[in-house]
């Protein structure tokens, strides 16, 4: 057992926002989904207020050792959330954290607001880091604003409140040292890199979206210095992320100085991968003491 | 319908080229309970190989319809047109893929007669209801004679290209409203390149006539988990992966 | 030829600073390298007043399509530059562009002023963004500070001066809003971006110098990002790099807004690669032509 | 000494087995311009298949001594240590490799006779030497039997194992200093693992004879570019790849 802001969890791997939709999975894989899922923790995709249909297609470019989206936070907004989502969620049965995205620091408050009065919402998780959206990108690159976003969120949520980091920054760990500042139990790293994929037939930006977030192998060794550069001036826990592929891998982050890791691209390559890199970190970790 | 969960490692046991095409067949001994349906699809990545070097490229699993699934192995047909279709054509027996599904919904019972038409390697998606529905009828569309080798593969097709080297000169279309000039109700069921599906689309939307088309688009995970597989739809953007690969002709506007 | 910044170059490839030790080269290659030079302007490492030995080994650490240095930009100074380098350098029958880092604002002024009365010097490359030494990150990153730097250096040198953009920023357009609104005649970006490799054995970080830069494929997509924002806000000419492998990479990175492409990594894994994607870019562009 | 500028694309037309190490032999028909010294080395590459998939890595090329060349072709013998060592290992015959070399300063010839000594992979480097100087002493050490084959390549070595199994037991130095000790002035030729290298250069250092020690780092371009590959030395940090491979014992403090 792992302890992560009084949540007791059975491994140190959970998914990263947005790259596991555990319910569209279950209609796949069946209860054989719930019966080994692969995270010690479910995290939804980002939730906003309203509703939103997401950005126009392609969304999708591969690029060398990772890939590049461009989603645009679809979701069914809060109401849908709470209604629709959370209850089958529920049924994972691993702790649920809802991340969450305003586009200002009142619609922040009022989601976390909504979501304190849900027991089966575990933490939260805010992102104030995604780039695919302009407010996303604005506020947690500014350590100022994103204190005072943290700083209105804290009081308005009674339990563990978790800021996903921008890492499209010049200095991730000032934000991390504000977001500490202004109470958040944990922040977890990194988001997409900002990225382009450019159409072979005419030099157009592929993606619908124009930029998209880079993920996967590509940015770990980014995704590792964020980590290593934020754990030196933190004392709060971090949850790791960014091409998190095997054990090793994970091995890595912790090295770095991360408390949980969180895979995201590598789901798409392997759905169960969460479990298997949960495994590959505990032989590491038995060879280690051995 | 629904897949194990997770991806497995099994071994390609047969290659062959099919015309244009690749066919591959890997050792999958499941039970029946994950049993494909057709129109349904595998996500499919080579162990070894698979990008980096000269080509980069892929990186991410390739969607690959079931063309057929008996004795404990599973067949798909390939078209070479990138990187990733490049290096699964270029499988050997003996290696070793990465295999997640069966994954997607897939094509639905008729009402009425069933009309297949398939345009290119989309036949691979249709090959399956020529042997589970009764007697369908077949229409195919290649590009030249090299393709429309596939045509083999079904039981009486009737066949068009563009070439005219084979069949018809000329659109499947043509001969899919020769098909349904028949008559009675029926349901047409199509797969291929988005051309011809928008205009499958649109000669069911003008007939009346039931459509279940079986779309494509780039994907990364085949699961619902990453939302990058969507296409607009009546009832906003839908995860190909998961609300199809097919679709009621009806809920699309267009097929682009 | 291509005009660029009033140079007339054979094409439209260079190297990236630092990734091309011409005069090692020769040594290895003997005078087919001048013969069939692959870039068309040479590009110094970077030039600092004093001489400087570099970080300690280890320096390299490979990672999914790409590689990170801490290489610590050892050179013999300005002094030794002129000295020893440059009359070799002008050998090569290419334009050469000197690059160089200053601790202060100051001390890029003196590297300017001295590289000034080097008539063979055809342009000067100012780094304020290499990630492995402090100040490099922190002028860069700070549009007023660049601003300034550039305001400072512009008189002093005559011809040319490109600056070459941190990546590491949040938005790395402003910064080149301010390069170019302080009378900078280009700028050239990406330069690597903070990683960290971990040492499998310890968990310790791998390179001697802790952090070091990520470059290659890897960073190709969030190169072609940082290119295409900041040809949204500038006139002046871009020098684009990043990943470039080949061709369709550097066909890429124009159809972005970058005017010249840079090849850093790829000369490794190929010493000729310069010329390759310089001839693979001429094929591309007479293929769209035809 | 020098190298065709850039690297070339050189068919791989043998591969055997030595105990644990694999030669491969590539085709390379150049002039004499472009012939390897001993101590030289090469960048290779695997063109398919180098990297990515499940294992991510190699991205850069590796070094590698040249074992020997003649008729056009060039040798190599490799030890399968980490992703790339090993994908070199699993060339076949037919495969295609990227090649960049002959690179670095190799071996000088001697002042007074020559002793050979080298440490497992390392007998790779010093094997030319064992044909082109006149009767060089030559000591060996590995692990066990299994690395130990590599001995056969030579042509009267003396052989020392970690456990006795071939020869002497113990050291390589051990045998080293037997041999010194038969007296006259003499050049020590040493390439190994960096324990092995050290304790040769204190050996040199204490007797006060020339010694040329074949150092190894890892490397991203092996022409000088990167400045990624240096050690230090007495000058301050020297680039293994174009300063070296082979250094005078007397310019390091300490092999590390
Ligand atoms: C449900 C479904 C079933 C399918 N069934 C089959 C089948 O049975 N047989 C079959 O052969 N194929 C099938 N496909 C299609 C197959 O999945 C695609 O052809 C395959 O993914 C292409 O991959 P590639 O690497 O070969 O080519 P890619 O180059 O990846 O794909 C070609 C397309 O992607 C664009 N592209 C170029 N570069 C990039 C980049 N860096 N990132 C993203 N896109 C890029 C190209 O412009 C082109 O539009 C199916 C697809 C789906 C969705
Ligand atoms: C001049 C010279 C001549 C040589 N001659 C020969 C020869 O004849 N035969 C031969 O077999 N070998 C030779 N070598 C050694 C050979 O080049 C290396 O063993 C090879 O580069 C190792 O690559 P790898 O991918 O197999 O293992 P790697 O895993 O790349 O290298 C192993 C070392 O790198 C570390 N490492 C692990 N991960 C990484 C990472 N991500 N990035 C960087 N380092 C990492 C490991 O901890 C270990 O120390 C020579 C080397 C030099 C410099
Ligand atoms: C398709 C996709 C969708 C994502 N959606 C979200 C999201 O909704 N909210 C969020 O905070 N992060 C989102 N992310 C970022 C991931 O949670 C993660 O931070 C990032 O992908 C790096 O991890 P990885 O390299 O393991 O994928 C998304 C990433 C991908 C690839
Ligand atoms: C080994 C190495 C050394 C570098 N040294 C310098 C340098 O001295 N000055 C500088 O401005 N950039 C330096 N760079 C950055 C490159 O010029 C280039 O901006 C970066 O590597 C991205 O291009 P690439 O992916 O093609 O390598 C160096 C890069 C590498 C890999
Ligand atoms: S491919 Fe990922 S959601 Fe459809
Ligand atoms: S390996 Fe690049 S300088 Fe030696």
């Amino acid at each position: 057992m792992v302890e992560f802001c009084g949540l007791r969890l059975a491994h140190r791997v959970i998914n990263g926002s947005g790259t596991f939709d555990a319910l569209a999975a279950r209609r796949c894989f069946g209860d054989e989904l719930i019966r080994s899922f692969p995270f010690a923790a479910f995290v939804s995709k980002t939730i906003t207020l309203g509703p939103r249909e997401g950005n126009p297609p392609p969304r999708l470019w591969e690029t060398p050792a990772g890939m590049i989206n461009s989603i645009g936070l679809p979701n069914r907004g809060l109401a849908g959330y709470l209604e629709r989502d959370l209850p089958e969620l529920m049924e994972l049965g691993v702790p649920v954290i809802t991340n969450v995205m305003g586009s200002t620091i009142e619609e922040f408050a009022e989601l976390a607001g909504a979501l304190a009065g849900e027991p089966g919402v575990a933490a939260i998780e805010l992102n104030v880091s995604c780039p695919n959206v302009r407010t996303g990108l604005d506020i947690g690159a500014d350590p100022r604003e994103l204190g005072a976003l943290v700083e209105r969120v804290r009081p308005v949520f009674p339990r563990p409140v978790i800021v996903k980091l921008t890492p499209n920054t010049a200095d991730v760990a000032a934000a991390a040292v504000a977001a500490e500042a202004a109470g958040a139990d944990a922040v977890s790293l990194i988001n997409t890199l900002r990225a382009m994929g450019i159409d072979p037939r005419g030099g157009r930006p592929w993606l619908g979206g124009r930029f998209g977030g880079l993920s996967g192998p590509a940015i770990r060794a980014v995704a590792l210095a964020q980590v290593a550069a934020v754990a030196g001036r933190i004392e709060i826990p971090i949850v790791g992320m960014g091409g998190v592929s095997r054990g090793r891998d994970a091995a890595d982050f912790l090295a770095a100085g991360a408390t949980l890791v969180a895979v995201g691209t590598e789901s798409f390559r392997d759905p169960a991968a969460g479990a298997r890199i949960a495994r590959e970190l505990t032989e590491i970790s038995s060879q280690n003491a051995g | 319908m629904i897949a194990p969960f997770g991806r497995r490692s099994v071994g390609v046991v047969e290659r062959r080229e099919v015309g244009a095409y690749v066919v591959i067949v890997v050792a999958d001994p499941l039970g029946v309970e994950y049993a494909p349906g057709p129109g349904q699809f595998y996500m499919l990545a080579a162990r070894a190989g698979w990008g980096a070097g000269d080509g980069e490229r892929p990186f991410l699993p390739r969607a690959c319809s079931v063309l057929d699934a008996r004795d404990g192995s599973l067949s798909f047909m390939l078209e070479d047109i990138g990187p990733g279709t490049r290096r699964l054509c270029e499988l050997e027996v003996g290696e070793e893929i990465w295999l997640t599904g069966p994954l997607g919904v897939g094509f639905r019972a008729p009402a009425g007669r069933a009309v297949v038409a398939a345009g290119g390697i989309g036949v691979a998606a249709v090959f399956a209801l020529d042997r589970v529905l009764e007697r369908p009828a077949v229409v195919l569309g290649f590009r030249d004679a090299r393709h429309a080798a596939a045509a083999s593969l079904f039981r009486d097709p009737g066949v068009a290209t563009d070439d005219g080297s084979v069949g018809h000169q000329g659109l499947v279309t043509e001969l899919l409203e020769a098909e349904l000039d028949g008559g009675g109700e029926a349901t047409v069921y199509a797969c291929g390149p988005p051309g011809m599906l928008e205009a499958v689309r649109s000669v069911c939307a003008r007939r009346g006539v039931a459509g279940q088309l079986a779309l494509e688009s780039p994907m990364a995970c085949g699961f619902g988990a990453c939302y990058g597989c969507v296409v607009a739809t009546r009832d906003g953007y839908r995860r190909v992966c998961v609300d199809g690969p097919v679709f009621d002709a009806a809920l699309l506007d267009a097929v682009a």
